[in-house]
């Protein structure tokens, strides 16, 4: 992304701001903040920008580099654009033995798009993640924040109607 | 013109002479040793010239002897040249005075 | 024909005898010296002493001066070693006065004998008329001889020997 | 059928059971009033006398855990490693979901044991609903006067910070966890020195597992002895056991230490699916090495027994499989997982378990070759032992348990043989 | 003019000029054996009109080459032996074969004329002396050159010539004490005639052992292979080592005469001169018109037998080629078809000779057959070189000095014993 | 220390002699000679130009540079063969490509002059990119220049 | 001190200090990509794993400390295995790219695959991971992901010692890889330093990259004359041309770094030189122009000499000699002519003229605007570009007789009357003392082309004109005069370095 491209600045809002001030004492220096400042920008714009980034390392007193490394690493950091639904289906071995497999593929059916993929209007978003402690209740999903276990199909499919609604 | 004994003597009697002034005006120990075979040769040739002049073989017999003893001294004579040569290194006659005293 | 072949000869013998003992390189003195031989050997042949002729050629010319020219250039002397070698002139002066007075000798000599008999055309040197002397009247000197040349052989093996 | 024991599930299944007033209804905080009363040498006394001993794998014993801070200290942090990032674990997630303030009051006397003013929790970041109610148990904590400036009046400081994690198992690992919190990516570090003496922000830092503390409360509301009435000698108390895969009614469980495997599968949890034949056992989460069936059924299920057998009790997450299993398949899933999990900072680790997942996935797919298995056994073995942290040997314990265990499925899959589990779901993908 | 002054200038004519042609021959052979022993073709492309002659047009490219390269001489040689060097060679071994008879004498009415450039009663003994000379040849250009290589060649070269001279003059002692004659006229006549009835009173009979010393001596004066020391290009290089052009030339050509001379040498010692096997002079001269009717049908049949090779010939030559060279075959084959048929005409007119005309047919059979006997002799020559490896020095002069000489020595006093027993001194 | 050890080998009179074995090994020669006489078709020599020996098929001709199915050459400029060539006629030059292969040689000079045939840069070469599987042998030229050849010729065969 | 067993030795080493360091004092080398002795401690590539008596797992030598009585051992089988098993790991994402990589010859992959590793690849090019290739991080680095063994060397680097920060590992596990943020290229000073410190081909200098291979190269010794600060560097040459400058460590000056403006400052030692002497422009003979300089010289009018700090010590000793020896009525002036520089707190110093201090301690004088106002005769400027430097004293050059003695072609060259053609630093030896007064020699790394000589051997022919002897023709024979009269400039005993280390 050449700097040219990029001329809109990233803000905190007053709101997040407070948030962030009553942070500040809780970690010693200034780089811990960095994730809760990453997970922020994700609640607010629904990704985390270059320009947030860049932001967070001014707040943070470090550079940007420094942050994207964190944030590369940390896989649950949406870096690339803001997504409407992010269904994320485990795939790890509690739920494999129950099943997963099938329900990813029906999920990649039905959205037409494959794993790690998002659909071209950016609503959708299909991961295949490791393990989301739901390993009883298998095979399960998460969508955005909400869990969705036990799945079939059917279910899928009726879930899929319902976000289609809004 | 007949060829007479006179003109085989007077040829031996050069050779002979130039073979002498050789012997004593060179210093090279080499050229001294072919003059000595000049004079031989010299002498020689007066022997068969005077074989055939007196009609008898015995001046071919005395040539015949004179070139196998002159064989043997030039085969001599070039080892003590040479034996020379590795102790002094020069073949010049004025240098080997060792006996003079 | 004889007499054309005699001076061609005896100018030959003579002007390559003066040049044996003139020149400085003895390799050059060397091979003078074969055209002499070469040239008395003819004077042989026109001797008709053939046996001469041959044994001229064969000993003289063919084995004494192949071994004095490997000798000179066994030592191969320097170029400046033979210019000091060469003839020097109050050496060539005295000498010659010697070679005069031997020739003075000889002539006077020579004149006093009154002359001498023709060379005889029909005496044969052949080598068989020769051997048949040799092996007959003069067999011991030949036997002499060839003691002298073991001798000599053997002299020349003993100096030859590093160690000498 | 063989009763739960209920100590820390006590209160699931009630209404509203994460709100503050449910929890102060069932006499929830006394516990930790009580506590704050003692001196903290005492309260680590109990703690030592109950023999506690860490939840989330290692098994280490708590209250020794405790002692080993410095007596001369600066600052004193707890973490609550609430990272349950292991496949086939999820009772720390039932813990924060539905009773977040047993966490908390163990996390108030464990605080005043150990002189500490500010708890992080740091919670997976996958968890959301449980972040949501541990947010919010935390803010009503606050409210309580539970936290803050003036704990329960004593006039003592002592906050909780959730810190949220990003998606990275290895933050699971606690030097990891102290990393992450600091800001930095979640890589392990080079011990010594160990928390205790320089943790979080360079100071004396305890660690401990959701399940732990969840504990502590119990332990010193009840006494140490009363704790030790049950489980085995060595492993006393209660354990959360969850149990996945392929049996008739999977979920958590609390039984005492020292039940037998057997039990909770076929007696507790309704015997395997369908009635098959039980064919392989995991007993403390995906990183401890496989048990057969034969193996499982002789399996007692308490820290030492499990060392004994070979494997491990780990974070008591079981994952149960039956016959149809296919064991490449299901090595597949976890190797994956791994592969995908490395942190990246030592070199056998970072390269060799993204190798090892691709080896894995070549023969589980069919185009794999015997020289690939005794690729993927040697690579199991070197990835493990030389590495910052233990997870290597996260890899490395099932790589070489099922390769060894099941070795002749293995073999069919590289030598064109028919995979046992045709037919199952494991293998349909 | 009469006969008698004619016939010595046209024998030295004779004598100077058949070396000389037989040198190209050699030089060819010499090649072409080698290649043959080695399972090579040898020199075959040089052409003119693309006629190849199986290699012989290279002796003439040879020279034009030798002539047109440039002539060079090495700074502070001595001129005048730099150049005698070669110029010995050459002529040299040319002188020796002036004593060669080249068949028995003529008898026309009286007149005897003997077929050889110069008659010498003292022969063999004439024929060592100019062999001896040969040294100086090599011992000059040696010298010359100011190069220490060429010395070392040079006195090597000497050294072996003197030491080898020796053993050849004692191992033709023997076949002189049979003859009873240094004159290599009667030696050849002596060696006429049969021995026990059925083989040519050869010398290579009579002398077997002194053939074979002579043999070995007469390689070593030429230094042929296996005594090729002088030459060594090898090791020291040889004594001609700085010359170039005509002048190497002449080194070359008076090797290959001395070859040459060497081989009529020993021709006429031991292998009977000009004499015919079986048939002497006096049978030839008696039969002479039959003589002449066989040549000529043996040359017609040697011709037909050439054309039809040539024929063959042709066919591998027109798979091969694909210009002018593809036609030698068959001009050479017409040629040969032309000559046969000649002959054959010949024949057909052939009448009984007169006496003269009838002993210069014998000569020329005589001549012929000494020619042969030189070329088998040449051919061994080439066929030594590339068969022996090449001696050590000190193995050169240990078989010179201590093998040949006692040898040679042991001959003659056998031969001497032989003959006073057999009451024929 | 080095030492001369003789070795003696007695021999038998009739090898002392060195006729019989003389005689033998003429006999051996003259074998040669005769066959090749009588069958001179059968002489293995080739008459060159106009005949050509089939090469081996390791034969080592004239160097070439390969090429990628795209056409450009195989070669990275490694220097693995001006490293390995003894006898020092490789020179490159290496320069970046924007599109596709990172390094390309910008001027690969080879002088044929000084080569010596010995392989080695195939050998070397990681990539194949040299070969010397031409089969020509006929190298010559009327001036040195054009005995060196460069990346667009040696790259045409 | 404490004692330590190492391979079956007992060796006394410091206390307190890495393991790997206390080895590589008592001359045993272990392998190690991440550590180098200028960098935090990080400990990742596990190459440096070591056994230690009574610890069961192999220990990593550069995070373990030495304790008295340790029992090391560096070469025991299991070490060996496992170092081997680790190229493996190494190895396992690293394209085979030697023909093509910088690197190569001077690799640290290389080098321990054919010391430690020989075993037969096990990895299909299938498995191997595709990062990205030819990443141009900065405009003088470029990166390759692909043969990154992610040590983080430079990462550390750029976090540590200039606090930049500039590049990252991003993502994780095998996909792992450095990186720049977006936008934000790898742009300070010292970037290069990068390079000399990548144990692997990731990273290469875009200047040198694809000019030469490494092992063609020789290397000189050498002193950096673009500031005062000295640094030590090595010159590599191949073809008689100056192909890269590389830091030598000298903890005392620089470390292990050098800044990237010295290090890219090296073209003008190859390109546009003064290579014959010219007189007005038309090229003479050497003789020719000292017989000119020197008759210049005689007229008797007024001779000033200029010197340059960018002058050798050896140089200025020279001059100096000449000014007193045969020009007594001449005038000697040192001058700076470069613009100063920001010091910017690592290495670089505000002077840019590596030899001021020399200049000083020899006694010649600065003060040029003066003496050029007054002088009147023949002007003879030593390696100094005055035109261009600095035009306002340049004009004053006007009307007057100018000797201009330069190695390149610069506008005072242009202008002058006679110009001589000098070696460049690079072409000769001699020794610069930097700003503490440490007087650091160093040697030739090419061979000078053309007529180009050391000043002090035309300054000794054209004396040799002028019919004295200056006696400095032989440098060896001027260096020890110049000790012995000037006994501030004794040479620094060239400081011990650390065992050399990977990359």
């Amino acid at each position: 992304m050449a700097a040219t491209e990029r001329k809109k600045t990233f803000r905190f809002s007053e709101k997040r701001e407070k948030e962030i001030a009553a942070l500040r004492g809780r970690y010693e220096y200034p780089q811990g903040l960095i994730m809760p400042l990453l997970w922020m920008a994700q609640y607010d714009e629904g990704w985390v920008s270059p320009e947030a980034m860049e932001t967070i390392a001014e707040i943070c007193e470090t550079s940007p580099a420094w942050v994207y490394s964190l944030a590369t690493f940390y896989t649950m950091f949406e870096l690339e654009r803001p997504i409407r639904y992010q269904i994320q289906v485990c795939h790890n071995l509690s739920c494999s033995l129950n099943g997963s497999e099938s329900i990813l593929a029906h999920l990649e059916k039905k959205l037409g798009i494959r794993a790690g993929e998002a659909t071209e209007d950016g609503r959708f978003r299909l991961s295949a993640v490791e393990c989301l402690a739901s390993c009883g209740s298998g095979p399960m999903m998460q969508v955005n924040t909400e869990y969705y276990e036990q799945l079939t199909p059917e279910k899928i499919d009726a879930l899929l109607e319902e976000f289609g609604r809004d | 013109m007949i060829i007479g004994t006179e003109n085989y003597l007077a040829v031996s009697l050069l050779l002979f002479v130039i073979g002498a002034v050789g012997v004593l005006a060179r210093r090279n120990l080499l050229v001294v040793l072919m003059s000595v075979e000049l004079m031989l040769n010299g002498a020689n040739l007066a022997f068969a010239a005077f074989a055939r002049a007196r009609g008898v073989l015995a001046g071919d017999v005395i040539v015949f002897f004179v070139i196998a003893v002159a064989a043997a001294e030039a085969a001599v004579g070039l080892a003590i040249v040479v034996a020379l040569f590795r102790k002094r290194g020069t073949v010049n006659l004025d240098r080997f005075t060792s006996l003079h005293q | 024909m004889e007499s054309v072949l005699f001076w061609i000869l005896s100018v030959v013998a003579v002007a390559s005898a003066v040049l044996t003992v003139s020149r400085s390189n003895p390799l050059a003195s060397a091979l003078s010296l074969t055209v002499c031989l070469v040239a008395v050997a003819g004077l042989f042949a026109t001797l008709s002493a053939h046996f001469l002729f041959i044994i001229q050629l064969l000993v003289y010319a063919g084995a004494v001066m192949v071994l004095v020219i490997y000798v000179i250039m066994l030592l191969n002397l320097k170029e400046r070693e033979m210019k000091a070698l060469g003839l020097s002139g109050p050496r060539v002066f005295v000498s010659s006065l010697v070679a005069v007075f031997v020739v003075a000798l000889l002539a006077r000599a020579q004149s006093g004998s009154g002359g001498f008999d023709p060379v005889s055309p029909v005496l044969d040197g052949s080598a068989r008329r020769v051997a048949e002397i040799i092996f007959t009247s003069y067999v011991y000197p030949f036997e002499v001889v060839s003691i002298l040349l073991l001798a000599a052989v053997v002299g020349v093996v003993v100096l030859g020997m590093k160690k000498f | 059928m063989i009763e739960q024991v209920r100590h820390l599930t006590a209160r699931m299944g009630k209404n509203n059971s994460p709100t503050i007033e449910s929890y102060r209804d069932d006499g929830g905080y006394e516990t930790a009033m009580k506590a704050l009363a003692m001196e903290p040498e005492e309260v680590i006394e109990v703690v030592k006398a109950s023999g506690l001993r860490g939840r989330g794998g290692a098994g280490f014993p708590t209250g020794l855990k405790w002692t080993f801070l410095p007596k001369e200290r600066e600052k004193t942090y707890l973490c609550v490693n609430a990272d349950e990032s292991e496949p086939g674990t999820f009772k720390d997630r039932l813990i924060l979901d539905f009773d977040p303030h047993l966490l908390l009051e163990g996390i108030l006397i464990t605080c005043h044991a150990l002189k500490s003013d500010h708890a992080f929790i740091y919670i997976r970041g996958e968890f959301c609903r449980p972040y949501r109610r541990l947010r919010d148990a935390v803010r009503e904590a606050y409210d309580a006067g539970l936290f803050g400036d003036n704990v329960m009046g004593t006039g003592r400081t002592l906050h909780c910070t959730i810190h949220r994690g990003g998606g990275a198992y290895i933050c699971g690992e606690e030097t990891a966890l102290l990393n992450s919190i600091e800001g930095k990516k979640g890589q392990p570090r080079i011990k010594p020195p160990f928390p205790t003496n320089h943790g979080l922000f360079g100071k004396s830092t305890v660690i401990n597992n959701v399940e732990t503390l969840a504990n502590v409360p119990l332990i010193l509301r009840d006494g140490a002895e009363e704790f030790r009435k049950y489980g085995t000698e060595k492993s006393p108390g209660t354990r959360l056991f969850g149990v996945s895969g392929h049996v008739n009614r999977p979920g958590v469980y609390e039984f005492p230490h020292g039940i037998r495997l057997i039990d909770l599968i076929e007696d507790a949890c309704g015997g395997v699916r369908d009635g098959n034949a039980l064919k392989a056992v995991i007993p403390g989460g995906s990183s401890v090495p496989i048990l057969t069936a034969d193996e499982a059924r002789e399996l007692i299920l308490c820290f030492d027994a499990c060392m004994a057998a070979g494997t491990m009790l780990g974070s008591a997450g079981v994952i149960v499989m039956d016959e149809t299993t296919c064991m490449v398949k299901a090595l597949d899933r976890l190797t994956h997982f791994y592969g995908h999990e490395s942190c990246g900072q030592c070199t056998p680790c970072r390269e060799g378990s993204g190798w090892i997942a691709e080896i894995v996935s070549k023969i589980a797919s069919g185009s794999g070759t015997p020289a690939d298995l005794d690729k993927l056994v040697d690579l199991g073995r070197q990835i493990s032992g030389n590495t910052i942290c233990v997870f290597s040997d996260a890899v490395s314990m099932p790589v070489t348990s099922f390769t060894t265990k099941f070795r002749s499925e293995f073999e069919d899959h590289v030598n064109g043989g028919v995979c046992v589990a045709k037919k199952t779901t494991a293998a349909t993908a | 003019m009469s006969v008698e002054t004619v016939v010595p200038f046209v024998m030295v004519l004779i004598a100077a000029l058949l070396p000389l042609s037989l040198l190209p021959v050699m030089i060819w052979a010499e090649r072409k054996v080698s290649a043959f022993i080695q399972d090579r073709t040898g020199p075959n492309r040089a052409e003119i009109l693309g006629i190849r002659l199986g290699g012989v047009i290279h002796a003439i490219a040879d020279v034009v080459k030798l002539m047109s390269k440039e002539e060079m001489t090495p700074a502070r040689v001595n001129r005048f032996y730099f150049v005698l060097g070669p110029f010995l060679a050459l002529f040299v071994p040319l002188v020796s074969f002036a004593i060669i008879p080249l068949a028995d004498s003529l008898n026309l009415g009286g007149t005897v004329i003997p077929l050889r450039a110069v008659t010498l009663n003292v022969g063999i003994l004439f024929v060592l002396a100019v062999t001896s000379f040969h040294v100086y040849a090599v011992v000059f250009g040696a010298w010359a050159s100011n190069n220490s290589f060429t010395l070392l060649g040079g006195l090597r070269s000497a050294a072996q010539m003197i030491s080898y001279e020796l053993g050849l003059g004692l191992s033709v002692v023997g076949t002189v004490m049979v003859a009873q004659s240094l004159d290599l006229g009667r030696i050849v006549e002596h060696q006429g005639g049969t021995l026990l009835g059925f083989l040519p009173a050869w010398n290579l009979f009579l002398q077997p052992l002194g053939f074979l010393i002579f043999l070995v001596c007469i390689f070593a004066e030429t230094n042929r292979n296996p005594f090729d020391l002088t030459e060594g290009e090898s090791e020291i290089v040889g004594y001609h080592l700085e010359y170039s052009s005509m002048k190497f030339a002449m080194f070359f050509m008076g090797e290959y005469i001395a070859i040459i001379g060497a081989s009529a040498v020993t021709a006429t010692l031991f292998f009977g001169g000009y004499q015919v096997p079986y048939l002497d002079t006096d049978f030839l001269r008696a039969h002479s018109t039959g003589v002449l009717r066989v040549m000529l049908v043996s040359m017609g049949a040697i011709c037909f037998v050439l054309a039809l090779l040539y024929r063959r010939y042709h066919r591998r030559l027109t798979a091969l080629y694909h210009d002018r060279r593809r036609n030698e075959a068959r001009m050479l084959g017409g040629m040969m078809l032309l000559m046969g048929l000649a002959a054959v005409v010949a024949l057909l007119f052939v009448s009984p000779l007169p006496e003269a005309g009838g002993q210069v047919v014998v000569a020329a059979v005589q001549m012929t057959t000494l020619l042969v006997k030189i070329l088998v002799v040449s051919f061994f020559f080439i066929w030594i070189r590339w068969t022996l490896p090449r001696f050590r020095y000190d193995q050169l002069m240990g078989l010179g000095w201590k093998v040949l000489i006692p040898l040679a020595l042991l001959n003659i006093f056998l031969t001497g014993a032989l003959l006073v027993f057999s009451g024929r001194t | 220390m080095i030492g001369v050890r003789k070795i003696g080998r007695p021999m038998d009179l009739k090898e002392r002699s060195y006729l019989v074995e003389v005689a033998r090994g003429l006999a051996i020669s003259m074998a040669h000679f005769a066959r090749n006489v009588v069958k001179q078709d059968e002489m293995p020599t080739i008459q060159y130009p106009e005949e050509k020996r089939v090469l081996p098929e390791r034969f080592r001709g004239r160097h070439r540079l390969t090429q990628r199915e795209d056409g450009t050459p195989r070669c990275v400029a490694c220097f693995c063969c001006q490293t390995a060539c003894p006898a020092d006629c490789i020179s490159i030059e290496a320069t970046e490509r924007e599109d596709g292969y990172e390094k390309v040689p910008a001027r690969f000079d080879l002088n044929i002059l000084r080569c010596v045939f010995c392989g080695l840069c195939v050998e070397a070469c990681p990539c194949d990119a040299i070969r010397m599987d031409t089969g020509k042998y006929e190298l010559s030229g009327d001036d040195r220049g054009s005995l060196i050849y460069d990346l667009n010729t040696l790259l045409k065969d | 001190m404490a004692k330590i067993t190492l391979n079956g030795i007992e060796r006394e080493v410091e206390e307190n200090s890495y393991l790997i360091r206390a080895a590589a004092r008592c001359g045993v080398h272990i392998p190690h990509y991440c550590y180098h002795p200028a960098l935090k401690v990080e400990g990742n590539c596990r190459m440096c794993s070591v056994e230690i008596e009574g610890v069961p797992k192999l220990q990593t030598a550069c995070t373990t400390i030495v304790r008295d009585g340790m029992v090391v051992n560096t070469e025991s089988e299991k070490v060996v295995k496992v170092r081997s098993e680790v190229m493996e790991f190494l190895l396992r994402n690293h394209p085979i790219d030697c023909p093509i990589c910088d690197q190569a010859g001077e690799c640290g992959l290389q080098d321990y695959y054919m010391e430690h590793g020989l075993h037969d690849s096990r990895v299909t090019v299938a498995e191997k991971v595709k990062k990205k290739k030819r990443v141009d991080l900065g405009p003088n680095v470029v990166l390759d992901s692909e043969r990154c063994i992610l040590c983080a060397r430079c990462v550390r680097f750029c976090k540590d010692v200039t606090g930049t920060a500039e590049l990252v590992i991003a993502n994780r596990g095998s996909h792992a890889e450095i990186t720049t943020f977006p936008g934000r290229p790898l742009t300070n000073d010292y970037a290069m330093n990068t390079v000399d410190l990548c144990p692997v081909g990731a990273l290469t200098s875009r200047k040198f990259r694809f000019k030469c291979r490494v092992w063609f190269m020789e290397r000189a010794e050498s002193i950096c004359p673009g500031c005062e600060r000295g640094c030590n560097i090595y010159l590599d040459r191949f073809q008689n041309e100056i192909q890269r400058m590389k830091p030598r460590v000298n903890p005392r000056v620089n470390g292990y770094w050098i800044c990237d403006a010295g290090r890219l400052d090296i073209d003008w030692i190859n390109t546009n030189r003064l290579l014959r002497a010219e007189e007005g422009g038309r090229p003479i003979a050497p003789e020719e122009s000292d017989r000119e300089a020197a008759s210049a010289l005689s007229k008797g009018d007024e001779v000033l000499l200029v010197a340059s700090p960018s002058m050798s010590n050896e140089n200025l000793f020279a001059l100096k000699k000449f000014s007193e020896k045969v020009l007594p009525g001449s005038e000697l002036v040192g001058g700076s002519f470069r613009e100063p520089w920001e010091d910017d707190g690592i290495l670089r110093l505000p002077d840019r003229n590596p030899n001021r201090k020399g200049m000083e301690a020899i006694g010649i004088p600065t003060g040029i605007e003066k003496a050029l106002a007054t002088s009147r005769g023949t002007v003879l400027l030593f390696e100094n570009d005055l035109l261009g430097d600095q035009p306002h004293l340049g004009a004053k050059l006007e009307g007057k007789k100018v000797i201009a003695f330069a190695s390149n072609r610069t506008a005072t060259v242009a202008a002058a009357d006679l110009a001589v053609p000098v070696t460049s630093y690079a072409e000769m030896a001699g020794s610069f003392t930097n700003h503490a007064g440490r007087t650091q020699p160093f040697e030739p790394a090419i061979r000078p082309e053309g007529e180009a000589r050391p000043v002090h051997e035309i300054l000794h022919r054209i004396a040799a004109f002028l019919g004295s002897d200056l006696n400095a023709a032989s440098f060896d024979a001027l260096r020890s005069e110049m000790l012995e009269k000037v006994s501030a400039l004794s040479m620094a005993v060239p400081d011990g370095r650390e065992a050399e280390h990977v990359g």
